[in-house]
């Protein structure tokens, strides 16, 4: 067990955690607005593992200088980044839906809106 | 990694669960924005300037004022039960 | 009062927003950065004129079919050149194999700067249309 | 055409980024531009077809960059199946938009519905070519925005609710997708679906719960998207509100749902992790089992013909499921034909419904009362398709229920042939309740023959009849599935 909690592990910790409170927000919580705030903090706890998975320690940034040659990996930064694109995609249009059923319905709230 | 960055990763916690349980939809907006800016600042300590560019841009900025306008659009604040 | 110096401030910030954005659009295949990352930071300047201004000025400055045909012209693009290569007689995308009068390096190189500023206008296009179609008055 | 595998996938797209530029001056060429980019589609995949039959699997590199760096897309004998499948009803769905879309649409939707639908058939063909697993997520992604944005199209009540529903839903499931990835990704450092076969066992000995969490997590992913039972609240909802063709489409994305899982199962964990170290398979078999049950006993309580259709497709979902689960040759055989078998009659019934709904305005079934005098031809298709569903010989329905049934004899579970059998009954049940009142209802007021336009029309005939042709002539999609399922099990 104590190997598991070597400093370098703890950006994979706190990724957990910020998975569980993604998840939470979007079963639990009642608020539209704040199931789709729970799925950015979900997508950006993924990055972080992402990232972290990365990381090499001692390693340098992925950009050409001169006299580096240890780079921290650079594939799973292309994924991150598009899958900022996603989640920024998937915000905007969550959001867009959550305006009109607010005209429709009059109301975010999703036990009120189960009722209907 | 240091004492320093252990802190800064630790109130992306604190900064999550706040953004989740706060009743103010506004200020919760507000704190996920801190969220965002606070994990770019974390991707740059992780070596990922791009992805950190990206996230501060996006996260911090576009995402947040959607954000802000939806809630302009409905009710600033979470329902009672 | 404010509105005066909330457009004074945007008019001054946003050329120097928007030349940041490009220079984060042209520095993509050396340095943090690229299409996407310089996109967005000229779509946001747009969002910052819309937003100090008002809804119906930025309309007019970039209607919807200016930005829609942006959006379109940059994604065409981008797959345009992808489609070149294969033309050229490569597989999809490989661009070293174009024709053009210059080492293949400096080919690649040069359309995967072009493949930037077609992914730059696209994601400009598109983030401003999120803005402007989440912000205008639905019905 | 060695190109063939990218630009069955680039045509749609193309044709999606030139419509809404077309859209803004003559809006009423944006059907042929779509009909076009999937009619190439369809001719494209029908070249992998050729190809793959003639040479075996295709390995195409994107970029020239080899894998691990590049990204690989690999067209086998399945992929070029579900090219075909994909493309074929989309095009079909396609044809019919034409004329449902101009009664049924608000002003001025046409651009970005067809936009959205090539964006959909797009990244549904991306998925079926790749070999890699980060394109996997990223085609999955595509194809389920452009989903959430048809299915409000209509601007039916309660249908921005029921896309919000699938986006969350759903979200959780491609957030997790990317996670597995990420999780599979750390232990094998390579994102090629080929070498992450080969490396996986080695990963599982060192790292066995970084795998299985992976592997749970793809479960849950696609389990989500194939609308498998526990995780299907999304769908009854999205079809009930959604157009008609969008429906359809929506079948689709179920199957390859199913799809990826396969190839997840098959062609990255591999058969011996999935049967042996990990019990996946048979988890999946009694889950498709429940699946099977409790789909088609609510389907029969539904008084909506949407819904019902809806629940039936949770129902073959199952069956789709069951195949996979049973992990031999027969079982898998049935399991993909009945992807085919589905995807061709659940398309025809949707397409009829919406059919009835775009003449009479007619969606409970008890006003289906005479219909069948009103409209025959639209329902003998509806016949034929139902009777492809129920698995009533010599239709394509029957030959899948047929293998499955053969292969959950192979292993011996005779619990699994009974819910077969059962499922089917049940599922002949749902559909005689239709055509009974169809045909023998009382007939009340004139009854004028008022068959929808031609447009709507011959996809639906089409799809009924190749339902019959291609249950009698079962060799035909035998033949690449055959081939398929020899490739997944490493024979």
């Amino acid at each position: 067990m104590s190997d598991l909690v070597i400093p370098g592990n703890v950006p994979y910790f706190i990724s957990v955690a910020l998975l569980l409170i993604g998840l939470y927000a979007m079963v639990a919580r009642r608020n539209l607005i704040k199931k789709i705030m729970g799925l950015n903090i979900l997508s950006t706890s993924v990055f972080l593992f992402l990232i972290a998975v990365a990381d090499k320690r001692g390693g340098a940034p992925p950009i050409t200088v001169p006299g580096v040659d240890l780079y921290v990996n650079p594939l799973p930064h292309t994924l991150v980044l598009t899958g900022i694109v996603v989640a920024l995609a998937l915000t905007s249009f969550a959001l867009v839906l959550v305006i009109k059923i607010y005209q429709e319905h009059g109301t975010l709230d999703a036990d009120r809106l189960m009722k209907l | 990694m240091g004492i320093a960055e252990f802190l800064l990763m630790s109130l992306l916690v604190v900064l999550a669960v706040a953004a989740v349980f706060m009743r103010d939809l506004l200020a919760a907006t507000v704190v996920f924005m801190v969220y965002s800016l606070l994990m770019a600042i974390v991707f740059t300590q992780l070596k990922a300037p791009d992805v950190a560019l990206t996230e501060a841009a996006v996260g911090a900025g576009v995402t947040t004022l959607l954000f802000v306008i939806a809630i302009a659009k409905t009710d600033r604040r979470e329902e009672d039960v | 009062m404010t509105t005066v110096i909330i457009r004074t401030t945007a008019r001054i910030l946003a050329p120097f927003i928007q030349l940041f954005g490009l220079y984060v659009i042209v520095h993509g295949p050396i340095s943090p950065g690229g299409g996407f990352q310089g996109g967005v930071i000229v779509g946001a300047s747009l969002i910052l004129l819309a937003l100090s201004y008002d809804l119906a000025s930025a309309e007019a400055r970039a209607g919807h079919a200016i930005r829609i045909a942006m959006d379109s012209t940059g994604s065409l693009l981008f797959a345009g050149i992808g489609l070149l290569s294969l033309l050229a007689g490569g597989v999809f995308m490989d661009y070293g194999i174009i024709p053009l009068p210059l080492p293949a390096a400096q080919v690649r190189a040069l359309m995967i700067l072009l493949i930037g500023m077609a992914i730059g206008v696209h994601i400009m296009a598109l983030v401003s249309t999120l803005f402007l179609h989440m912000a205008e008055d639905h019905e | 055409m060695e190109n063939a595998p990218i630009l069955v996938v680039m045509a749609p797209f193309i044709g999606a980024y030139l419509i809404p530029l077309l859209g803004l001056w003559w809006e009423r060429y944006c059907y042929w531009v779509a009909a076009a980019a999937t009619g190439l589609s369809v001719l494209f995949s029908l070249t992998l077809v050729g190809s793959v039959l003639a040479q075996g699997t295709i390995y195409y590199t994107v970029g020239g960059w080899e894998p691990p760096w590049g990204i690989e897309l690999v067209v086998d004998p399945l992929s070029a199946f579900m090219c075909l499948v994909v493309s074929l009803v989309s095009l079909l769905a396609g044809a019919y938009s034409r004329s449902y879309i101009k009664k049924e649409l608000p002003e001025g939707k046409a651009t970005s519905y067809y936009t959205m639908m090539l964006l959909l058939t797009g990244g549904l063909l991306g998925v079926s070519v790749t070999g890699d697993l980060f394109n996997l997520f990223v085609m999955t992604e595509i194809f389920s925005v452009a989903a959430y944005a048809l299915v409000p199209m209509m601007g039916r009540k309660g249908s921005f609710l029921a896309s919000y529903r699938y986006l969350i839903l759903a979200s959780i499931g491609t957030s997790l997708l990317l996670l597995g990835t990420g999780y599979l990704y750390m232990v094998t450092g390579t994102l090629n679906m080929a070498d992450l076969a080969a490396r996986l066992p080695v990963a599982y000995a060192y790292h066995p719960w970084v795998v299985l969490a992976a592997l749970a997590f793809f479960l849950v992913a696609f389990g989500v998207k194939s609308a498998l039972f526990p995780l299907h609240a999304w769908l009854p909802d999205v079809y009930t509100v959604a157009p008609a063709p969008v429906a359809v489409l929506s079948t689709l994305v179920t199957k390859v749902g199913a799809y990826s899982l396969i190839r997840v199962l098959f062609s990255v964990f591999g058969m011996p992790l999935i049967t042996g170290a990990i019990p996946v398979a048979p988890a999946l078999s009694w889950m498709a089992a429940a699946a099977i049950l409790a789909g088609s006993v609510v389907a029969l309580q539904q008084s909506d013909i949407m819904r019902m259709l809806a629940y039936s497709s949770v129902a073959h979902i199952g069956y789709v499921m069951l195949g996979i689960g049973l992990a031999v040759q027969l079982g898998l055989t049935g399991g993909i034909l009945h992807i085919l078998s589905h995807a061709l009659a659940k398309g025809c019934l949707f397409l009829c419904a919406g059919a009835v709904m775009y003449r009479a305005g007619i969606r409970r079934i008890d006003d289906f009362r005479g219909l069948g005098y009103r409209m025959p031809l639209t329902m003998a298709a509806f016949t034929l398709a139902a009777a492809s569903i129920a698995g009533i010989p010599p239709t394509v329905g029957f030959m899948s229920k047929f293998y499955l049934a053969l292969g959950a004899m192979e292993t011996g579970s005779w619990v699994l042939v009974a819910v077969i059998v059962a499922g089917s009954l049940l599922t002949a049940l749902v559909y005689l309740r239709v055509i009974l009142l169809m045909y023998f209802g009382a007939r009340e007021g004139p009854q004028l023959k008022e068959e929808p336009p031609l447009g709507m029309l011959v996809p639906i005939v089409t799809l009924a009849l190749a339902c019959a042709v291609l249950g009698i002539f079962v060799r035909v999609p035998l033949s690449l599935v055959g081939p398929g399922v020899r490739v997944l099990l490493g024979m």
